[in-house]
């Protein structure tokens, strides 16, 4: 057992536990403090996977933006008691379908699994290929309409949000009552 | 036994794991958030094939993840978005009670 | 072929009563009763003048000599091809004399019977007979089984309309409806006779069906069979004889014409019109010696029962029907004929006679309530004396000549069963005895039985003048036909019609003159029956009038005879047992089977397939509640079957 | 010139009209009628122009070809042979009539429905001369439209149930015969859609043969209607207003019949023979059954719509029995049953009128007040049943004469429905006409008047002329069929 497969071992336990824990706790802060932890494991694994600006990227903007974003939402709308669902209520039926239809989708996504390599080819330790500057030669050569039409999702994106959640003055009573 | 089969296998974890959360779960938050965990699983994927192909192949699978990346922040804030638009007008956030557009 | 003048006159004929029919029909009531009185006559009067000429083209011209006025095409579809035309021979014109002659003494006695009808109704009742007078004498003229079949249904018809001419009265109506029914239903069969003698000799003509007749594989036996069950019904013989005596309901003078002398002998006509083809198929003229003897008996005992006077008369045609059937069954079609046409004369005179009675008595029918009409009404009283004696075969009136030549003709005849024929021909012959001694002493002898009975008034005008002549005619009628025994070269009528049946080697006929045991006999015969005629009638008479009290007695003293005299009364209750057996099941069965089948059965498939699509829709509904998970899950199965699917290439 | 294009102009100057019509100022009904009304006659003079220049031997004529949907290879190409042009006379005699008929009935919504019946009579017309199998199916839907609106608007009390049923059956019909259109269509490689070429392209396999063969079958048996797809027909009739009872009794029915010979016969003729004895079964079955329900009915229109399927009967039992004498009988027929059974509606219709019921328990005694009537419905009884003289008993007769040659005991059989139809028919005819009068609204009852009188008068005309001389008629119809049932002709 390589220092590879140790760390890749951790980096798995804390990706699928991270994600288990965060679909399975009641409160919504539990959970995106789990995912977190998830998503740091898929950052080291990244870098297993010789790429490490992607790993860094991943820890800064996905742990670090997106799930804060979260947290902050449900800080914003004090959401910590979340919502009877998942211990009693009446979704007890769609707790099995559920469990049935993530089983079949794991099986059918690990299928590949069965027929790719066993091992990584070597790698050549001079050509930087996961580093920064090969991954930006690559981003700006190759790729660079998809840059541009990323920042523009990311602009309808903004703007979207702006226009459904602005900032309207509160209403004194919510229609409908809680 | 680190290698594309181990990252293939932890991915369609992750894959699996984010189904059950977007279905069984009622709160909105933990479903965005299990469609996160879905996006991480799909990108963990294609750096996988990334570092299996190496060369320029391998770049375009890195871009691939930088750009879920992107179009999951996107994603995220409209959902959030959604997410306080729809908790202004119902004061909670169970998807079970949308049910206005039933047939 | 030489062409005769009167051959493009012959249409006449036929138009001018339709010409009545169209002009009385549409403008009648405008026209007046005048006008009506007239014109209705004059269109048989017309026809008889022409139907006159025609015969003496037909006596001047050489034997079995054919006049023919083809007319127009009525279709002409490659294999079948059909003309409509007229055609006169021997047959044809007597008969059309005696339509038009007896039609035309008819339509004058008529209008003083019809007199007291509203305006509308009086020229609807000379429409109706003009009509018939046309159908008749189209069925009479016709040169083919089509255009025959158009005159056949078509009196029919007017049978229909007049029985039923009160028509307020629904009991009319309905005898109106059974006797149009009950034809249809032998028509039917005659239908079929013509598809098999289409299908047998290709061709519809009387000419050529008669030359080329030839009994191949029964074809020709099977057809002259649904032939002569098409005659039962039209001539009111068993089985089909149920609508007659409910045909009464019509006026009387419809009863005289229609129902007496001309309609109801479209069948036995139709035999002498077919005779070659009838000659080829010895099987069916037994059966209709037979079913004409056995209607003769059965109709005989009925007519001894009957209170009414109609009635009586009814059973007695159909009984005289039977016979004329029994001489056509024998191949004595001249015979046939003759009765046919002495019966039209003499059972005109009678069923007059009765209109006579029954106007002077303001519409009373019933025998029990006349009596003693003789004082009253003498003139009435001898015609119909005539009538009667001549319908019981007494000579030397017409009935005696005619009834001779069918009881000789079934002596010498070759028919299978042939002495129980001629038994029961004769025991026949005598019950027509028995029955009009009754009827006349019940309705002219005795004391009168009831008020009107008491001022009984005689019939004035044209009633009294057609009932004078046609009671001469009954009378004379006899010289037409004198059997060859009487006097050489006498049977003008059978020596007339014989060449017309020539080739169709049939029985020997009374006019072929045999040699002189054969005339030996019949001179004898004639002496037997002349005598069996008056004893039967003074015997008649007698039990009606001396031993009166004594028959009542012996009657309620045996409950076996009274239960038949009451079976005879009701005509044998076959009126039941075909109302039970078809008319009752086909209207009771038709209402079940619609409420079984159209609404039971088709409508509730059809309309449960409806309720079945609601119901589907209902199931599906819950599909879409509106549960956002739901939606979810839903997503990710079809995904998940649908990347299965797409990799189903890679798992096998 | 304009005699090339004179088919086209008969089979739509009724849309022209009826576009004519609906531009006109809603409550002017009088020029809405006058309009119509002229248009209706005006398409009849010019179809007798038609038969004028027909001539019988020479199969199709008139014939007109354009381009219509030139990727699929669909053309309007249209054209009259014996068999239609026959049938385009019943049509547009009878609209006419119809309109005629409905001068006083027609309070509602008269524009509407003055042009759903033009529109009705240019699809109806479109069907008898379309030789192009999707314009035939164009059409074929095209009538269903202003049918289940003149049952659906303008019927009866029970109109809904009747006209949704109508519509359903005959879609649920069509919509077969459509899967078996396209199907055709690829089998003879999706070259076009012309008759001629589809009955003559490459054969089909047996088992495709008697598929395609009921897809068709069952659409027209709908229409026909053969025995167990007839329940709608009562329902239909007895909800339609007078002038659409007549039209469908008219000349829908004959789609149906039509619609055998003109397609299932030519395109699939094994198939057709192979369950010809299965379609006369049928046919035999309505003719009794038919009978026997109008025995049974209470309601005038619904008895007559059910002897509409007892003639019907013959009709097909003419066609499924092989003989080209009974082919041309049946078609023979289905001309008399048009003018029997729409003058019976014209004549329901004037009772309806008066005393606005159909039941015969309401009737009773009319023939002394109203003689003119009581004569026309005993002439057209008459010849409904077949009476020998008039024009019903020569369809029956060569019917019968032909089915005899080729099966006796069917013909024996269906000779039956003629002895039902008298007892049906004359039952009817005491129950309104004849006895006392019972209830006291027949008393004072007006007699036919003047329009009355004319809408009636062709008919009862025809029923006379077509009995005495159907020569004429056959000779142009007769060819045709004989080609059609002798194989080969499309």
């Amino acid at each position: 057992m390589t220092a590879a497969d140790l760390s890749f071992l951790a980096a798995a336990a804390a990706m699928v536990g991270g994600a288990a824990l965060a679909v399975t706790r009641r409160s919504a802060v539990y959970a995106a403090l789990s995912v977190v932890v998830s998503f740091m494991g898929v950052g080291v694994a990244y870098f297993l996977l010789a790429a490490e600006f992607l790993g860094i990227a991943q820890v800064f903007i996905y742990a670090g933006a997106i799930i804060v974003l979260f947290l902050f939402v449900i800080m914003l709308l004090d959401l910590r008691r979340g919502v009877p669902d998942l211990v009693r209520g009446n979704d007890r039926p769609f707790h099995l379908p559920a469990l049935l239809l993530a089983l079949a989708v794991f099986l059918l996504a690990a299928l590949p699994a069965t027929v790719c390599p066993g091992e990584w080819p070597p790698l050549a330790p001079d050509d930087g290929f996961g580093s920064t500057g090969g991954l930006g030669r690559a981003v700006y050569s190759g790729h660079t309409l998809a840059f541009e039409v990323v920042g523009l999702v990311l602009l309808a994106a903004v703007v979207g949000s702006v226009a459904v959640a602005g900032a309207r003055p509160p209403r004194e009573a919510p229609p409908g009552g809680a | 036994m680190f290698s594309l089969r181990a990252c293939l296998v932890v991915s369609a974890a992750l894959l699996a794991t984010g189904v059950y959360g977007v279905v069984a779960r009622r709160n909105i938050i933990i479903v965005l958030l299990s469609v996160e965990v879905m996006l991480n699983g799909a990108a963990l994927a294609f750096a996988a094939f990334g570092r299996q192909w190496l060369g320029a192949a391998g770049h375009a699978g890195q871009v691939v993840v930088l750009l879920t990346m992107a179009v999951a922040a996107a994603e995220a804030g409209v959902g959030l978005a959604l997410l306080l638009a729809f908790e202004r007008h119902r004061r909670c956030v169970d998807s079970d009670d949308a049910r206005t557009l039933r047939g | 072929m030489t062409h005769y003048p009167i051959e493009a006159q012959l249409h006449w004929i036929v138009l001018a009563p339709l010409l009545g029919f169209a002009l009385i029909g549409l403008a009648g009531a405008r026209l007046g009763r005048g006008a009506v009185s007239l014109l209705g006559p004059a269109a048989p009067g017309v026809a008889f003048v022409y139907a006159l000429d025609a015969l003496q083209a037909l006596r001047g011209a050489p034997e079995a000599t054919v006049l023919a006025e083809p007319l127009w095409s009525w279709l002409d579809l490659g294999a079948l091809s059909v003309s409509v035309g007229l055609r006169v021979d021997a047959l044809a014109a007597t008969l059309a004399l005696v339509v038009t002659g007896v039609g035309f003494l008819i339509h004058v006695y008529s209008v003083g019977y019809m007199g007291h009808e509203p305006d509308g109704s009086y020229a609807r009742y000379f429409a109706f007979l003009n009509l018939f007078t046309f159908a008749m004498l189209v069925l009479v003229l016709a040169d083919n089984l089509v255009v025959f079949f158009v005159g056949w249904e078509g009196v029919g018809l007017c049978s229909y309309l007049l029985i039923g001419f009160w028509y307020r009265d629904l009991a009319n109506s309905d005898a109106g409806r059974k006797a149009f029914v009950v034809n249809r239903v032998g028509d039917l069969a005659f239908v079929l006779g013509m598809f098999v003698a289409w299908r047998a000799f290709g061709t519809l003509d009387f000419a050529r069906l008669n030359q080329e007749a030839h009994d191949d594989g029964g074809l020709a036996t099977l057809c002259t069979l649904l032939f002569f069950i098409g005659a039962t019904g039209k001539s009111a013989q068993l089985p089909l004889h149920v609508w007659l005596p409910d045909a009464m309901a019509g006026p009387t003078p419809v009863s005289a014409l229609i129902h007496a002398a001309t309609m109801v002998t479209a069948g036995v006509y139709m035999i002498g019109r077919l005779g070659g083809l009838y000659a080829v198929a010895p099987a069916t003229l037994a059966v209709v010696a037979w079913v004409g003897c056995l209607t003769a008996l059965y109709a005989g005992w009925v007519a001894l029962a009957q209170r009414d006077i109609k009635k009586v008369l009814a059973w007695s045609t159909i009984s005289q029907l039977g016979t004329m059937f029994v001489a056509m069954g024998v191949g004595a079609y001249a015979s046939g004929l003759f009765h046919l046409v002495t019966h039209a004369f003499f059972k005109a005179t009678l069923f007059l006679g009765a209109g006579a009675v029954i106007h002077g008595l303001a519409g009373e029918q019933d025998l029990g309530r006349m009596g003693g009409l003789a004082r009253r009404m003498p003139v009435t009283a001898l015609c119909t004396l005539l009538g009667a004696l001549a319908l019981a075969g007494v000579p030397p009136l017409s009935g005696f000549f005619s009834k001779d030549a069918i009881l000789f003709a079934v002596g010498v005849s070759s028919v299978p069963g042939r002495s129980a024929l001629c038994l029961l021909a004769w025991s026949a012959a005598a019950l027509t005895g028995l029955y009009v001694a009754r009827m006349m002493t019940l309705a002219f002898l005795g004391a009168p039985r009831s008020a009107a009975a008491a001022h009984a008034h005689e019939p004035r005008g044209t009633m009294a003048f057609a009932l004078l002549v046609l009671a001469a005619l009954a009378a004379a009628g006899g010289a037409l036909g004198l059997p060859e025994a009487v006097a050489h070269g006498a049977d003008r009528l059978g020596a007339f019609l014989a060449p017309g049946w020539a080739g169709a080697g049939h029985g020997p006929a009374a006019g072929a003159g045999g040699h002189a045991g054969l005339l030996e006999a019949e001179r004898a015969l004639m002496l037997r029956s002349g005598l069996l005629g008056v004893s039967v009638l003074a015997v008649g008479v007698l039990a009606c009038t001396a031993w009166g009290g004594a028959l009542e007695a012996l009657f309620e003293a045996d409950p076996g005879l009274a239960a038949l005299r009451r079976a005879a009364l009701g005509r044998f209750y076959v009126d039941e047992v075909y109302g039970a057996a078809v008319v009752r099941p086909l209207v009771a069965g038709s209402r079940l089977l619609w409420r079984v089948v159209d609404v039971g059965l088709v409508d509730a498939v059809v309309n449960g397939l409806a309720r079945l699509v609601g119901l589907a829709a209902v199931a599906l509904r819950p599909l879409q509640g509106g549960l956002l998970r739901g939606y979810a899950a839903l997503l990710a199965a079809a995904t998940v079957l649908l990347v299965v699917w797409a990799a189903r290439g890679w798992f096998r | 010139m304009m005699s090339d294009h004179l088919l086209s102009l008969v089979t739509f100057l009724p849309l022209a009209a009826a576009l004519g019509v609906a531009l006109v100022e809603r409550r002017a009904e009088g020029a809405i009628r006058g309009l119509s009304l002229l248009a209706s006659v005006a398409t009849f003079v010019l179809s007798l122009g038609l038969w004028a220049g027909f001539d019988p031997a020479a199969g199709f004529q008139f014939l007109e070809d354009a381009e219509w949907i030139a990727p699929l290879g669909a053309r309007y190409h249209v054209g009259v042979d014996g068999l239609s042009l026959v049938l385009v006379l019943l049509t547009t005699l009878l609209s006419p009539l119809a309109l005629a008929a409905s001068w006083r009935s027609v309070g509602r919504a008269v524009k509407e429905f003055h042009v759903a019946l033009l529109v009705l009579e240019t699809a109806m017309l479109g069907v008898f001369v379309a030789r192009d199998l999707l314009l035939f199916y164009v059409f074929w839907e095209a009538m269903l439209i202003p049918m289940y609106l003149l049952i659906g608007v303008w019927g009866g009390p029970g109109r809904f149930y009747a006209a949704l049923k109508f519509f359903v059956y005959t879609l649920a019909g069509s919509v077969c015969m459509l899967v078996g259109i396209v199907y055709l269509y690829v089998a003879k490689g999706s070259v076009g859609f012309d008759l001629g070429q589809l009955a003559s392209g490459a054969a089909l396999g047996p088992s495709e043969e008697r598929w395609l063969y009921w897809a068709f079958a069952l659409a027209f048996m709908v229409k026909v209607p053969l025995f167990p797809f007839h329940t709608w027909l009562p329902d239909a009739h007895v909800e339609a207003p007078t002038a659409g009872s007549v039209l469908l009794a008219g000349v829908l029915l004959k789609m149906g019949a039509y619609g055998f010979l003109r397609l299932a016969l030519p395109l699939f003729p094994t198939a057709f023979w192979c369950f010809a004895p299965l379609v006369a079964a049928l046919a035999i079955v309505g003719v009794i059954y038919g009978a026997l329900m109008a025995l049974a009915q209470e309601d005038l229109k619904r008895l007559i719509a059910y002897s509409s399927v007892s003639h019907l009967g013959f009709v097909m039992l003419g066609i499924a029995s092989g003989d080209p004498l009974a082919a041309s009988g049946g078609v023979y027929q289905m001309l008399n049953h048009g003018v029997s059974t729409g003058a019976l509606f014209l004549l329901v219709g004037v009772l309806y009128e008066r005393r606005h019921t159909r039941l015969l328990g309401d009737f009773g005694g009319l023939a002394a007040g109203m003689p003119r009537l009581a004569t026309a419905f005993l002439l057209i009884a008459l010849s409904s049943i077949g009476l020998p003289g008039l024009n019903g008993f020569a369809g029956e007769f060569l019917v019968l004469l032909g089915t005899f040659q080729v099966r006796p005991l069917w013909a024996a059989t269906a000779g039956l429905g003629v002895v039902l139809g008298a007892v049906y028919m004359l039952r009817c005819y005491q129950r309104v006409f004849h006895g006392e009068v019972v209830h006291e609204e027949n008393r004072g009852l007006a007699d036919l008047d003047a329009r009355e009188l004319a809408c009636l008068a062709p008919l009862g005309l025809l029923t006379v002329v077509m009995g005495l001389f159907p020569g004429r008629f056959l000779a142009v119809l007769d060819p045709t069929v004989r080609a059609l049932v002798e194989g080969g002709g499309p």
